[in-house]
This record gives structure tokens, sequence and C-alpha cells, in this order.
């Protein structure tokens, strides 16, 4: 399919999405992860929402 | 990558930022060293894995995908699931409501990080069994382990009074834990006696690059799991301080009750 | 216990003798099941190479069986629950003297039975339907006795712990199938190993779904305390 | 723990039946008790009032030992609320009829209130006095619960809670749906727990019914208690008439 269009070589069309999945759903978890974390904090008094260590 | 862009973007903008209320999140020193490290290995990973390291003799380029496989397998199962059952034990223990959530926590990045694991290993299957899924014991044992930590995230939402609700899910932490060493050992043990040996992705040989790359990747899923434990963890922490304050406003609420 | 858990198991029975909830309803649901697979696994088809020849229906009517077994007992299991759950009863166990491990045991001990009754049932309908020959009675019984006792425990414990719950109907296939897996492993190859032989490929699962069973047993008189408490 | 299984005997001891201290209940994240403050002495009969949803029915099940308080204290017969184990003492001295009944609709009334007494580990020959006295001996007796009407249910459950003889009496609206006999037997049954040293605790709307028993009037409002008066005579029968919901 597209891999044999692209010239690629076999494996790499498992390889590409198996990489992009990967950290693509860690950022996705990441990016909810960290958006729910600042709106939360936003929602606290200072000294219930600041991590220093 | 993209969590440590956050990481990033998330500096700039606290310099950025006037009024610093909504700058904390839940970064802290100890995360931006993990989302460091994240970066890098992740990056160092990345031309290893996919650039510098040949492809293997019999799996040809697949072998690539070994490389974030196998290590986001220990992080799911022998890290994550072992953190749950950890803070399970020591929440029954001592009511510690931070082993609590940091069991919650560990078991959610579990999940996520099983997910990757069968993903990745049925993209591994496709060109080097010819099929996606072929019941190979240990990826049958990891997408029923999978579901019974669904079900573990399942009871942690149930709406019971909070130390209600702790109890059973510390309980269950430790049960599953205990189910998921069964279901291993059943799966492997019907699926010995069924096939001889096939290709697992566990017993790739590797030297030179690719053993290196494979270090990376294990180290890399390790700081990436760190980093997001800490943020997750946070995140349900702050939650628990929002659940506090807003049961005292509804307690002076309703105390108020009836009185106007 | 041992008599608290009798007083709660006969409860239990009696309502059932009383209303035959599952003898009316779940078991005409597991022998429907039976025959959808009939309907989804063409009958007339034979599976090649083996001697003496079989039909694919035959060949796996191990599996298809304890499939069957297996959702009935999530019904059986609902039954179980829902008619301590329809008008307050749970708070009255609550309140009554018991030992939380002798009400675990009686109710695991009545889906036992019951569910026995309609493994045999269920069992002749398989017998008969997908044209097995029974062979090896005693592997059999021990695999029954042991599959059985093991879906009771777990799915008992499981069940309590959704129990009073809104979405108790839908979590609890979730909590109980993936933790059953291992048994349906284990009663399928027993099974198999009875019906098609050789015999002693299966006694080590059998093994295996009564060393399940016990642990079940103990994990319910130790967790069901907790599971109990408050919902 | 030893000076309080002593004074989980109503005799011999002068601390309250029920004594609750800022205690605040949860039902999921709702405070439906939010910092109830209450003493109630041993052999009172207490009514709880206040508008639907005050947290009255939370108040017994607090007492009863079925929740725990998410904060504050409370101390019931001497047992600590707060702790399971505490819970699971109070649970078998306290007697709860509730908005339901408890009752499995496919057993018969004698095999409901058998099944219950034997779990309540009370004596099998409670059964049939119990029957008798809530007006279910004879035909009732074997005909199964579902179908009964409302208030055949509330005789069967009155008849478990009889077999029980629990030292505290948790009624949440016993007269509701009950006919002038029915009230009238409630009334006959909590005096004569009151004259055997039980104490009693009512939640009720039917406050002609109510006050006629009470020795003390509680008012629950907004998840607390915010006054009590002690009614001198136990007699003020018919003067508050305005159960518009009961």
């Amino acid at each position: 399919m597209d891999a044999v269009v692209l010239g690629l070589e076999d494996g790499w069309q498992y390889v590409v999405p198996g990489y992009a999945i990967t950290f693509g759903l860690i950022g996705i978890y990441a990016v909810w992860v960290v958006r729910r974390g600042r709106k939360l904090s936003a929602e606290l008094p200072d000294d219930e929402r600041r991590f220093l260590d | 990558m993209t969590r440590v862009t956050t990481t990033q973007s998330e500096d700039a903008k606290s310099a950025k930022s006037k009024a610093p209320r909504d700058a904390f999140g839940t970064a802290s020193k100890l995360t931006r060293v993990f989302g460091v490290a994240a970066f890098v290995l992740t990056s160092a990973l990345l031309v290893f894995a996919l650039v510098i390291s040949p492809p293997e003799v019999i799996q040809g380029e697949s072998v690539r995908l070994f490389y974030i496989h196998v290590p986001s397998a220990i992080v799911s199962l022998y890290l994550a699931f072992s953190i749950t059952l950890v803070g399970s034990i020591i929440y029954l223990r001592k009511k510690s409501i931070f082993w609590d959530l940091m069991a919650g926590a560990a078991a959610e990045i579990g999940v996520i990080f099983c997910a990757i694991t069968l993903i990745t290993g049925m993209l591994w299957g496709r060109p080097t069994w010819g099929v996606y899924w072929k019941w190979d014991p240990r990826l049958t044992s990891t997408a029923v382990s999978f579901l019974l930590y669904v079900g573990y995230l399942a009871v942690r939402k149930l709406e019971l009074p909070p130390h209600v609700r702790r109890q059973r899910a510390a309980i269950l932490g430790i049960i599953s834990f205990a189910n998921l060493i069964i279901v291993r050992y059943s799966v492997q043990w019907w699926r010995s006696l069924h096939q001889g040996t096939t290709l697992d992705p566990v017993d790739t040989q590797l030297d030179g690059s690719m053993l290196f790359s494979f270090f990376l990747g294990m180290l890399a899923m390790i700081a990436i799991g760190a980093w997001l434990l800490v943020h997750r963890f946070r995140v349900a922490w702050m939650e628990e301080r929002k659940a506090e304050q807003s049961l005292a406003a509804a307690i002076v609420e309703r105390q108020s009750e009836g009185r106007s | 216990m041992l008599s608290d858990a009798r007083l709660i198991a006969a409860k239990d029975l009696r309502i059932e003798a009383s209303s035959r909830v599952l003898l009316t309803q779940v078991l005409p649901f597991g022998l429907m099941v039976l025959l959808l697979f009939g309907f989804g696994i063409s009958p007339d088809r034979q599976v090649l190479g083996e001697v003496p020849r079989r039909s694919v229906l035959e060949q796996v009517s191990p599996g298809l069986f304890w499939i069957t077994v297996l959702f009935a007992a999530l019904l059986g299991l609902g039954r179980s629950f829902s008619i301590e759950a329809a008008d307050g009863n749970l708070d009255g166990l609550r309140l009554g003297g018991l030992d939380p491990a002798g009400i675990f045991l009686g109710k695991a001990a009545a889906v036992i039975v019951q569910l026995a009754v309609l493994e045999v049932i269920v069992g002749v309908g398989a017998i008969l339907l997908f044209g097995v020959s029974l062979a090896n009675v005693g592997l059999l019984a021990v695999t029954i006795v042991g599959a059985t006792v093991a879906i009771g425990c777990a799915g008992t414990l499981y069940a309590t712990l959704a129990a009073g719950q809104r979405v108790r109907e839908t979590l609890v296939p979730l909590l109980v199938l993936p933790v059953l897996a291992p048994v349906l492993l284990g009663a399928t190859q027993a099974t198999e190993a009875a019906l098609f032989g050789p015999v002693s490929d299966g006694w080590p699962w059998a093994g295996l779904l009564g060393a399940f069973a016990l642990l079940y047993i103990a994990i319910g008189i130790v967790a069901f305390g907790s599971f109990l408490e408050e919902s | 723990m030893s000076e309080a299984s002593k004074s989980a005997r109503p005799d011999g001891s002068n601390r309250p039946a029920v004594q609750l201290r800022s205690a605040v209940a949860l039902l999921g994240s709702f405070p439906a008790l939010a910092g109830v403050d209450l003493d109630v002495h041993h052999n009172d009969v207490a009514l709880l009032q206040g508008p639907n949803g005050a947290g009255k029915t939370t108040l017994l099940r607090l007492c009863a030992g079925l929740i725990g308080p998410s904060s504050g204290t409370a101390m019931v017969l001497g047992q600590d609320v707060g702790s399971a184990n505490g819970r699971r003492r109070v649970r078998r001295s306290v007697g709860l009829m509730g908005h339901s009944t408890a009752l499995y609709d496919d057993l018969t009334v004698e095999q409901n209130v058998q099944f219950w007494a034997a779990a309540s580990k009370a004596e099998s020959e409670t059964v049939v006095p119990a029957l008798d006295r809530t007006g279910l001996a004879g035909r009732l007796q074997t005909v199964k619960v579902s179908a009964l009407s409302a208030g055949q249910r509330r005789r069967t459950a009155l008849a478990v809670l009889l077999c029980r003889r629990p030292s505290l009496w948790l009624l949440d609206e016993p007269h509701a749906g009950l006919d002038k006999d029915g009230r009238e037997l409630v009334n006959g049954l909590v005096l004569e727990a009151k004259d055997a040293g039980a104490t009693i605790l009512i939640a009720s709307h039917d406050l002609d019914w109510a006050t006629s028993v009470a020795t003390r009037r509680i008012d629950v409002v907004g998840g607390r208690v915010v006054e009590g008066t002690v009614v001198e005579d136990a007699v003020v029968k018919g003067t508050v008439v305005k159960d518009a919901d009961a």
C-alpha cells in the first residue's frame, strides 16, 4: 500500500505506526494530565497547589 | 516527546504570564528533572532505534518495535502494577491517602503502557508471524491483565464515601496483582502445551547498537512513566483537596438550609 | 461461620425453590446459547486430519459448554445479589450478627449448587446437540466441582464489590470475566482431555481449578467483610 | 475498648445511649449530616422532626452503625461508630425499621421472620409471639411477602424487630402506610420497649401519633440538630397536626 508507493522496506509500515501510536498516546495522556493539573491548581489556594520538590 | 514540549512550554508560559495564578500546574523541579530525562532519552531512542541500529537478520526492520514494546511491558506489568500493589498494602496498613492516590495513579499509567504493549505487540506480530494476533502467551496474558486493571480503575470511580472506596480499591489492588500472576502462568501453560516454540518478541537476540537501543528504550519508558506518575499523582492530590474544599462548602450550605 | 453459611445458603435456595427464576429463565437462556452456537458454527463442518473424524462443533464443545456456563453464571450472580438489593436486605444482613465470612460462604454455596444443577442440564444438552460421547466421568466430575466452586466464589466476591451500585450490572462482568479467564482455560482443557484424551493431560488442569477455588475461598473469607461494609 | 464495652450495656452507665459531636456523614459526596451534636439518654423516646431531606434518615443510619461519620465523633451504646469494629458491635443491639423493610419477596411472612430472627441470633421461640403481637399469625403467616400490602409488610418488619429485642430502636416513619390499628400497634410496641428499658428514636412527620409516645422532640434542619425540647407530659396527643406530607 503506502509502503509500496513510498518504496519503504518491509517492516517499516508497522514500525512507523507503532512509534507514532506509542508516543501519540503518551502525548495525549500527558496533555490531558497537565491541563487538568493547571485547571485544578487555578481553583485551589496557593498553599494547596504548589509542588516544590 | 509531546509531554516534554508541554513541560517546556509550561516554563515559558510561567515566565511570560503576569499573574502567576494559573502557572503552577503540577510541575516542579522533580518533574522537570524527569521531563528533561524523558526528552533526552526519547530523542536518543528515536535516533538509535530508528536510524543507527541495523535491521535484525530474521525479523528485519520490525525488530525496531521491540525497543518500545518490551520496555512498555516492563514499565506497565512489573513497575506500575507493582506500585499499585505496594500502595494498596500500605494503604490498608496505615490508611495513608497518599498511597491510595499513588496506587490509583500508577494503575492508570500501567493501563496506558499496557495498551501500548498490546498495540506494538500486534504491529510486531503482523510482519513476523503474518497475523496481528497469534495467541502468544505473553501478549494474551497482557490483554487479560489490561482488562483486570481497567476493572480496577472502574471500581475507583464508584460513587462511595471516600474511605469506603479507598478500602475497596486497596483490597482489589492486591487481589488484581494475584490475578495477574495466575493469568500469566495459566496462559503460558496453556500455550506451551499446544504449540512448539514460536518466535517471541522477548527471545530476540540483540547485540551492539541494538542492545543499546533496547536499554535506551527501557530508560526512556521509565523516565516517561515517572514523569507521568508524578503529574498524575499530583492531579489526584489536588482533586482530593478540591473535594475537601467543596465538601466544606457543601457543609456550610447544608447548615444554612431552612434558615432563610 | 459454617452455621451462618448454612442459614444464608438455605435462604437463597428456598427463594429459588419458590421463585424458580434460575430454572425458568437462566436455564432456558443457557440452552438457547447452545443452539446459537450451533447456528454460529456450522454443524456440518468436519475437522480435517483428526481420527476419528469429528464435527467442528464436537471438537470445540468443551469450550462452548464452559462459555455458556460462564454467561449463565453472570446472570445467576446478578440474581443472587438483586434479591439482596431489592428491599434494603443488605442493610438487614449487616445489622444481623452474622459472620461476614459465613455470609460469603453461604451466598457462594447457593450459587455453586444452582450452577451445578445448571451445568448438568446444559451438559446433557451439549452432549445431545453437539454429538459428544461421554468419557472419563471421574475427571469430568472433578473438573465441574473445581470450576463451579471457583466461579461461585470469585463471582460472589466481585458481585459484592459492586452490590448496591447503580453500575452493578455492567461492572460485574467487567470485573469477573478477566478473573475467571484462567478458570475457563483450565475447565476447557480438562474437559477436552476427558472427552478426547489423553486423560493424563487433564488432571493438572483439574488441579489448577482446585487451587484456584481454594484461593478464592480464602480471599473471600478474608476480604468479604470489607466489601460488605457500607455501600 | 474495655471501658467502652462496659458501657455497652444500657444499665450501669450514665453515658448517653447516643452521643454525637460535630458528626458529618456523607451520601456519596453530599453531606447529609453537616455537623450533628446530639445526646439521647437511655430510655428516652426521642422524636426527630424536620422537613424532607433534613437528614433524619441518615441520622438513624448513622446511629445504626450502617454508615460511619466522615468527621466528628459518634458514640452509640458506648461503641465508637467511627471504627469498623465499633459499628459491627453496635449493629447487633439496634433495630432499624427504615423505608425499606428488608424482606425477601419470594419467602413467606413466617419464613422471613424466621430467617431474620436466626440472622440476628435471636431465639427461635421469639418468632411465634412476635407474629401474634403484630397480628400476622394465622392466614397471613404463609403468604408470600410479595403479595402483602404496604401496611402488612411494615407489620412483618415490626415482627422482625420484636424478635431482635434491640436496646436501641430506630424507627423511620413507622406510622406511614399503616391503618389506625397499625399505628396503635407501633405506639404500643414503642411503649413496651421503653418499659423494658430500651431507647427509641423515631423520625416522623406523623406528629400527632409520634408525639403521643415521645418524651423528647428533636428538630433536624439542614443536616443538623437545631434544638431539642423535652416534652414534660408524654401525653400531648393531637396538639400539633401539620403532617402535610406524611
